[in-house]
């Protein structure tokens, strides 16, 4: 086998198991639906006409902004093998402060969206930075520390600042960002290639935010020694410290850096559209981006197919209840079968990947070694 | 508590000389003498803190305590089997909810009893389910775990939709009523269910099958070296499925309690984080389940003292002041003292002194974290001293090591 | 989490014979075919909550009987994230859409903006903003019926102590304290009114918290409160559990308070012995006469204030425990209406 | 005599491998039986078979003169075989007892363990073998020698008379394969079957009765012990003489390129680990350090590298480096082969050429600036691969996919072509075979002649002697003695590893 070859036979399997993954939810998810008496076929069909339709695109668009953030803080920690659990509470945190700063300083556009993310990632970077540094000053493990600074960071810290706050309507929340702080839409993208996608709705700008995050994992990662360094440590940590990477700052610039882009979750629905943080904020897209993370294998690429999925399954399943086709939970269920059978799929494919590199190597090798061993 | 299950756990010394160091080797005496001593420092603290509170040691409040405890046991019992069998399950919350779900609706259609066995079974099946994808194919421990974690709550959604919706009462979120276990009465703590009593009894039942029996010989050699187990002709892989498939038991198991004991009824969301305290509770523990109810315990009177008495949360403090100082001093006067080991605690005990004096009552949402600010302390201070089954979280596969 | 506000209450069960509303239905049914269609975003957890979103499509079924109108029904995602998405949706197609519950506010008005010849109204909502011309707030004077809640607990409370457990710490349900407690000081200066909130927002797990509910519950009739009121949604039932249980443990008869609905006719038979009186806040009405207006063309833009007044809010006396003191209830509701008793939103 | 295990034409194949082709092996009841042959003919693979744990592909097997059919090591066991692993299979957190009922748990019914009587019959089995632990101490605190004791009264626990031992003397210092030597003939003496595999041939001539040789997974020949010598021995393992790894004239120069001195590091309970240490490596020279495990070689490399924090001066071409990061330090020209390639040396599951930056990823041809060089970096893998004859079907393959040897042949590779000033090499020819052992003293040679100065940390005495120029022996964190590799004999500087010539008093 030629090294092109096997290499688009490896790019097929590693397509195969994500696509595996759907077709099993779909599987599953039929079913279901069949024993609760719903027809899936109509299911199915009414989800296929209203997802293709462009305002659902533009919707699940918009979904899938944040949950592509979201993936990309997860995998930058994962790459380390670091487990970032704490995305959640990253997000959350760092929205609410933002926010915060947004309605109290009034600058010229582009200059006050820039301080609020600036904010927006510090505080997320921040909120990472404490079990990172809990686990190379004092070993402690990162999983755990993270469940519990979700709980300690939303409920104790961001309770003790909002409790401060005025509050507007029935809600309690923040006052709303001045006009300078919104991210306008990009409808107009749109309309180069096509008609209006009508009123209510529009593409946030917060896309290209989403683009360059991506851009910038790939690029750090795989193209420059910092990247290679951080790779290296979540491959081997002890052959990575021999070779120069210190280990412990490794911890920390990677939990570090995934709480920095954590920060950025929440912006793109509150700089997009919803302009305050209260009670309408969305909470749990940190859980979603690990999700979202292991379906796209923690490659930029991956998890946009992944965040598209998700926002796909959200922005086309409410039509189930509107047309009384079928329940909406369906695609819960989808989304919960889906993982499951994709991280289970790439344990698989990556065992046979494994096996057929041994083969392949030990065919390189002749058995006996007796003539290795001349001098170079 | 040491990691020698064979050998301290042997009888009281020699009879006739009473040897105050020897006892206190022996866990049967060291385990009322801290409870003694835990009393009479909250009473203490409750006289200084007078009249603050009268719920640091009320009856009312000893049986909150055991009330909320018993989930955060549960789960921790069961992550503890999970990890000793060398699988982490960090799905336990995941299993929980389908817990609380199943023992519903097991309870409105066969009542509490059975109920609560099929509550159990619910969570056994997320066991399962986590078991076919860690043991026999390979899947990351934490990624399983994320997954059902994901999986569950949609599940249990989409049943209730499907089958509560049909209950008077009973909706996508919540099922009917359900009734209890029924309880028994006892001195000082009123009323405590026979569940309760049950998920103690866990207790020394898990200890005693994990150190005394073949059974669990074989589950903790697979968590510490499988292959050592399978050069002997222990099958790991069916040790470990048993551990996983117990550790999703016991999570049933207590979401069955929630809805039973605690509530009265399911309802979406209930487990609210249990199950990562339930681990939290088991590392607390050091894997092992006396420590491990000892943690259920401080999380449940906390839990319970945040819900009945705000101003007992203050007190409180004080008495987190007397645990850090006797940590210093402790660590002072070991040989192996650091500045940082001795100082870490000193500093935090003052600073929670001087916090102590300047507000009255400490702020509302500071009680709801008050066990997840707990766990990251004790992690802070003994995360080097824990000893963790030597597999947990490895990928084992049979012929590969 | 559930982000709803208040409690239980199935459809068929939000307009008993025996509470002291009156449907304010018209009884005229126009015929089918010239009816509206009408859309509904329910908030996150959907129709079958038996709370909120149930009383709204309680007042969107009456119209579908009543009126002929079609209306089509959608829920966000379980996070909440595409409210204005799902209104959007629902204008597309329908001359009239609900969203159901204060987080609804900003979105619906955005969307109204933007949607200028569909008519949106919006319940316990009120926007930042100025609010769209198309926008109907419909709002409910929870502080008056809690009132009465505080003084039907005083009249009937025979400890001097009582107490309030709201699910979590927001504006509208610091609004039933202020209510509640003042209703209770009007009877009795002297009473003692223990107060507790389940959760600090940004955490909204208290509404859906009956474990924790009912730890409170206990805990406060352990410190003497024998009536207990509570507006915190699910874990209500918390609380019911708990009346339940201390009083068979032998002490004395302790009582709760629902919310919402009348809770007498809709929790399980076991605890309804146990609650004393609900405190009616009638969202059904207030969605069926929304559709009935704007049925026969006479949508009300702007405020649409639900309070004793227009029964928009009141109180239930179902099990008879506050036959022997509805006299006095009935007087402070009329005081109340005419303005003699000035009741506060906020806590003194 | 009847053959106590009797194997005809077993074959195992693996991907790409075929480890056993058609073996025959024959054990006769109550001898001593080595099994001998390089790395990867296949000599584990035999014996995992004969214990159930892996299934042969062809052939067939008998026991006791009965054709037997094994599925596991529950059916070898039930069978009398036990074997005692190269890798120690013990749960450092059992007791020892634990360990040893570990599978055949005595027990009181119901699955309840009968501890009083599996202490008993440990107590009695360790006296009738003359075999010294103690059942409740835990295994994390026993020595190696303790822990093979504990191996041995674990199969003998489950009634083996049949003990198969694979590489039991790797692990021990000369004093401890004496005292394993004479519990081997306590146990043939009480009837026990030993079956042996051991690479030292003098050993194996002086415990086996019999001795049989494996090659490229086909078997060469048995010998009886008393008939064979070490050479003849040699021939048939590798088909030729056996390489040597002796260096010829030195190369040494004047110039240091190396110095150490007072190198200390602290240890836990006050006594340190590393105690002042002077150390002195010169331009072409290899200064060999020899010592049992676990006497402070590990930490003195990890100081030398910066991975760990010591007290003391560490100079680099005269220039003081003992501040400086691990980078920094591999940067000016520290190379390093570790002791434990998997560990410290590799990425498993990443391709071939970025395993083969690492150490080097921050310098040219490797990077530019902060960005990698992927053109660069694959042109010097594709150096590596092809000057130093690692065998491998591209670069884009997984280091895992590679053999121990063609692993060890990368890393070296990498580190040659970084033109290092000083090389610290850890057990540089650990767990390869004898070619591919030859190929890497063949690459240090080179090195040295062309002017490296090399730390050279070894086990293999025979290596160090060969390859040293300078030879230091390391006890309990201390130099204790300079030696001349060209006087002493491995048998000396055993007995000076061991402390034992310390205290007879012999002068350095
Ligand atoms: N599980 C396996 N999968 C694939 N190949 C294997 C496996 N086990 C052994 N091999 C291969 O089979 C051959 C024989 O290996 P074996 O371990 O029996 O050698 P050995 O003689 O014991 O060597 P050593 O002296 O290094 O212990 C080697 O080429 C090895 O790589
Ligand atoms: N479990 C296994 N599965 C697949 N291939 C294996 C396995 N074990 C060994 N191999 C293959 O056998 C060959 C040699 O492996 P092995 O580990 O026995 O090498 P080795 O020479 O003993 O080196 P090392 O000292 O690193 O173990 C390699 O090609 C390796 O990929
Ligand atoms: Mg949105
Ligand atoms: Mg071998």
């Amino acid at each position: 086998m030629t090294a092109a070859r096997r290499s688009r036979s490896e790019l097929l399997l590693g397509f195969a198991a994500p696509v595996a993954a759907v077709l099993i939810a779909l599987v599953v998810a039929s079913i279901v639906l069949m024993i609760s008496g719903s027809n899936p076929l109509d299911a199915w069909a009414s989800m296929w006409e209203f997802g293709t339709r462009l305002e659902t695109s533009v919707d699940a668009i918009n979904r899938a902004v944040p949950l592509y953030i979201a993936g990309i803080a997860v995998a930058l920690g994962f790459r380390m093998n670091l487990f970032n659990i704490g995305v959640e509470g990253q997000y959350i945190l760092a929205a609410l402060v933002a926010t915060e700063v947004g309605t109290k300083i009034d600058l010229p556009g582009p200059l006050h969206v820039a301080v609020i993310v600036l904010v927006a990632m510090s505080v997320g970077a921040a909120w990472a930075a404490v079990p990172a540094i809990l686990k190379v000053t004092r070993g402690v493990n990162e999983v755990i520390a993270t469940i519990m600074l979700n709980a300690i960071g939303v409920s104790f810290v961001a309770a003790e600042l909002l409790g401060r706050w005025d509050s507007a309507g029935q809600d309690t929340r923040t006052a709303d960002i001045g006009e300078s702080g919104h991210v306008p839409g990009i409808n107009w993208l749109l309309e180069i290639f096509t008609r209006d996608v009508g009123k209510g709705r529009e593409l946030y700008g917060f896309l290209f935010v989403a683009i360059a995050v991506g851009i910038g994992y790939h690029v750090l990662l795989t193209r420059t020694v910092f990247g290679y360094d951080l790779r290296a440590s979540g491959a081997n940590p002890s052959a990575a410290e021999a070779s120069g990477v210190p280990s412990k700052r490794m911890i920390l610039a990677a939990m570090i850096g995934s709480g920095a882009i954590a920060g950025l979750i929440g912006l793109p629905d509150i700089l997009g559209e919803l302009y305050h943080y209260g009670g309408d904020f969305s909470q749990g897209l940190g859980f979603l981006g690990i999700a979202v993370a292991l379906l796209g294998r923690n490659h930029p690429g991956g998890i946009v197919a992944a965040a598209l999925i998700f926002g796909y399954l959200d922005a086309s399943s409410p039509i189930l209840e509107v047309e009384g086709d079928a329940p909406r939970e369906i695609v819960t269920i989808m989304k919960g079968v889906i993982i499951f059978a994709a991280v289970v799929a790439y344990a698989v494919t990556e065992r046979s990947r494994r096996r057929r590199q041994v083969a392949a190597a030990a065919d390189a090798v002749p058995t006996t070694s007796t003539e290795i061993g001349a001098n170079p | 508590m040491s990691e020698r299950g064979l050998t301290d756990a042997a009888l009281p010394g020699s009879p006739g000389r009473v040897d105050l160091a020897h006892l206190w080797k022996q866990r049967w005496f060291r385990w009322p003498v801290f409870a003694l001593g835990g009393m009479i420092v909250l009473q203490l603290v409750e006289w200084i803190a007078d009249p603050e509170s009268e719920e640091l040691l009320s009856g009312g409040q000893a049986g909150a305590m055991l009330r909320w405890s018993v989930p955060l046991l549960l789960a921790g019992l069961g992550g503890m089997f999970a990890e000793r069998a060398g699988i982490v399950n960090i799905g336990l919350e995941g299993m929980m909810v389908l817990g609380t779900w199943f023992g519903a609706w097991g309870s409105v259609k066969y009542g509490p009893v059975i109920g609560t066995a099929i509550g159990l079974l619910g969570g056994a099946l997320g066991g399962l389910l986590h078991a076919i994808a860690t043991v026999s194919f390979g899947v990351n421990h934490i990624i399983s775990a994320v997954a059902i974690n994901i999986m569950a709550p949609g599940v249990t959604r989409f049943l209730a939709d499907e089958i509560f919706s049909g209950y008077a009462g009973g909706s996508i979120s919540q099922s009917p009523r359900v009734a209890s276990f029924g309880s028994v009465e006892l001195p000082v703590l009123d009323r405590v269910s026979w569940l309760t009593i049950i998920a103690f009894a866990f207790v020394p039942l898990a200890w005693y099958v994990l150190w005394r029996t073949r059974f669990g010989l074989r589950l903790r050699a697979a968590g510490e070296h499988p292959s050592a187990g399978d050069s002997l002709g222990v099958n790991v892989y069916r040790y470990q499925y048993a551990g996983v498939v117990i550790s999703g038991a016991l999570a049933g198991l207590a979401g069955s309690f929630i809805v039973t004991e605690l509530t009265g009824i399911y309802r979406e969301g209930q487990t609210n984080g249990r199950g990562f305290i339930g681990l939290a509770t088991m590392i607390f523990g050091n894997w092992r389940p006396g420590g491990t109810a000892l943690g259920a315990l401080l999380f449940g009177y906390a839990d319970g003292l945040q819900l009945r008495d705000r101003d007992g949360v203050h007190a409180l403090l004080l008495v987190g002041v007397v645990v850090l100082a006797v940590l210093a001093l402790r660590r002072a006067l070991s040989p192996k003292r650091t500045v940082v080991e001795v100082g870490l605690p000193a500093v935090i005990a003052t600073l929670i002194v001087v916090w102590y004096l300047l507000r009255d009552t400490v702020p509302p949402t500071f009680n709801q974290v008050t066990p997840h600010i707990l766990t990251l302390v004790v992690l802070v201070f003994s995360a080097g001293r824990l000893r963790p089954p030597k597999g947990a979280g490895q990928i084992w596969r049979k012929g590969e090591h | 989490g559930d982000d709803d506000d208040d409690t239980t209450a199935p459809a068929d069960t939000t307009a008993p014979a025996d509470t002291t509303t009156a449907p304010a239905a018209a009884t005229t049914a126009p015929p089918a075919a010239s009816a509206i269609s009408v859309g509904l975003v329910y908030d996150t957890t959907g129709r079958g909550d038996q709370s909120f979103n149930d009383a709204a499509a309680a007042g969107g079924d009456q119209a579908t009987a009543e009126l002929g109108v079609e209306f089509s029904e959608a829920t966000p995602n379980a996070d909440g994230s595409n409210r204005a998405e799902l209104l959007q949706l629902q204008a597309d197609t329908n001359p009239l859409v609900f969203g159901i519950g204060f987080l609804f506010a900003d979105e619906i008005n955005g969307v109204a903006l933007a949607n200028p010849t569909v008519n949106f109204a919006v319940v316990d909502g009120v926007p930042t903003e100025d609010p769209a011309p198309n926008l109907a707030l419909l709002l409910f004077a929870e502080h008056e019926g809690s009132f009465l809640m505080g003084a039907a607990a005083a009249l009937k409370s025979e400890t001097g102590t009582i107490g309030f457990i709201g699910g979590v710490n927001v504006d509208l349900i610091k609004k039933f304290e202020a209510g509640f407690t003042a209703g209770a000081q009007y009877i009795n200066p002297d009473i003692e009114v223990l107060a507790e909130y389940i959760t600090q927002p940004p955490d909204f797990t208290g509404f859906n918290s009956p474990d924790r509910g009912k730890e409170i519950g206990l805990s406060m009739y352990d410190d003497g409160a024998d009536i207990v009121y509570a507006a915190a949604g699910g874990s209500g039932g918390g609380l019911f559990e708990a009346a339940k249980e201390f009083s068979e443990g032998g002490d004395s008869k302790v009582w709760a308070i629902g919310v919402d609905s009348d809770q007498y006719n809709i929790v399980d038979p076991a605890v309804r012995d146990y609650i004393l009186t609900s405190m009616l806040k009638r969202v059904d009405v207030a969605v069926f006469n929304t559709i009935e207006a704007a049925n026969s063309g006479a949508f009300v833009p702007g405020f649409n204030i639900f309070n004793l007044a227009v029964d928009g809010v009141g109180y239930s006396t179902s099990g008879g425990f506050v036959d022997d003191i509805t006299g006095d209830l009935e007087d402070i509701k009329a005081k109340i209406i005419s303005g003699e008793i000035v009741v506060p939103e906020t806590l003194a | 005599m009847t053959a106590a295990v009797e194997l005809q034409g077993i074959t195992k194949r693996f991907p790409g491998v075929v480890a056993n082709d058609g073996v025959t092996f024959s054990v006769e009841s109550g001898e001593i039986h080595a099994l001998c042959g390089e790395n990867g003919a296949g000599k584990s693979t035999l014996m995992k078979i004969l214990y159930g744990m892996q299934p042969p592909d062809e052939g067939t097997m008998s026991v006791d003169g009965r054709p037997v059919h094994l599925r596991s090591p529950k059916d070898a066991i039930a069978l009398g075989i036990g074997m005692v692993h190269q890798h120690f299979m013990l749960a450092d957190n059992f007791t020892v007892l634990e360990n040893i009922i570990l599978g055949s748990e005595p027990s009181k019914g119901a699955g309840v363990l009968d501890l009083t009587a599996a202490r008993a019959r440990v107590e009695e089995l360790s006296r009738a073998y003359g075999l010294d632990i103690h059942p409740d101490q835990v295994v994390e605190d026993l020595e190696v020698g303790e822990r093979q004791r504990v191996e041995i009264i674990k199969v003998l626990f489950r009634g083996a008379r049949i003990l198969i031992l694979d590489e039991p003397t790797a692990v021990l210092v000369p004093d401890e394969v004496d005292e394993l030597f004479r519990n081997l003939r306590e146990l043939k003496a009480n009837g026990v079957t030993v079956i042996f595999i051991d690479h030292k041939l003098d050993e194996v001539l002086e415990i086996s009765d019999r001795i049989t040789v494996l090659r490229a997974g086909r078997t060469v020949g048995t010998r009886d012990a008393g008939s064979v010598t070490a050479a003849e021995l040699a021939e048939m393992m590798v088909g030729s003489e056996l390489p040597s790894p002796a260096t010829g004239e030195t190369t040494v120069t004047d110039s240091v390129a190396f110095a150490v001195r007072g190198l200390t590091i602290a240890g836990d309970g006050g006594r340190a680990i590393v105690d002042s240490i002077d150390m002195t490596v010169r331009r072409g020279e290899v200064v060999g350090v020899a010592g049992v495990e676990g006497n402070g070689q590990a930490e003195l490399i990890e100081a030398l590298l910066g991975l760990r924090h010591a007290q003391g001066t560490i100079e680099l071409d005269g220039t003081d480096i003992s501040h400086w990061s691990v980078r920094r330090r591999r940067n000016a020209g520290l190379g390093y082969i570790p002791e434990d390639r998997h560990r410290r040396g590799l990425m498993l599951d990443a391709p071939l050429w970025e395993n083969a930056m690492l150490g080097h990823q921050a310098r040219s041809p490797n990077a530019r600036g902060i960005w990698i060089d992927r053109a660069g970096a694959r042109g010097r893998t594709e150096e590596i691969v092809e000057r130093y004859d690692v065998r491998t079907p591209n670069i884009d393959v997984t280091a895992r996919a590679l053999s121990g040897g063609n692993q060890q042949k990368l890393i070296i590779g990498r580190e040659m072509l970084a033109e290092p000033k000083v090389l610290i090499a850890a057990h540089p020819t650990r767990g390869i075979d004898v070619g591919a052992q030859a190929s890497v003293w063949n690459l240090l040679r080179q090195a040295r002649r062309d002017g490296l100065a090399v730390v050279l940390v070894s086990a293999d005495l025979d290596e160090l002697i060969g390859l040293s120029d300078t030879l230091v022996v390391m006890l309990r964190g201390r130099l204790v003695a300079t030696l001349d590799p060209a006087r002493v004999t491995p048998r000396e500087l055993g007995s000076w590893m061991t402390g034992a010539a310390l205290d007879t008093g012999d002068a350095a």
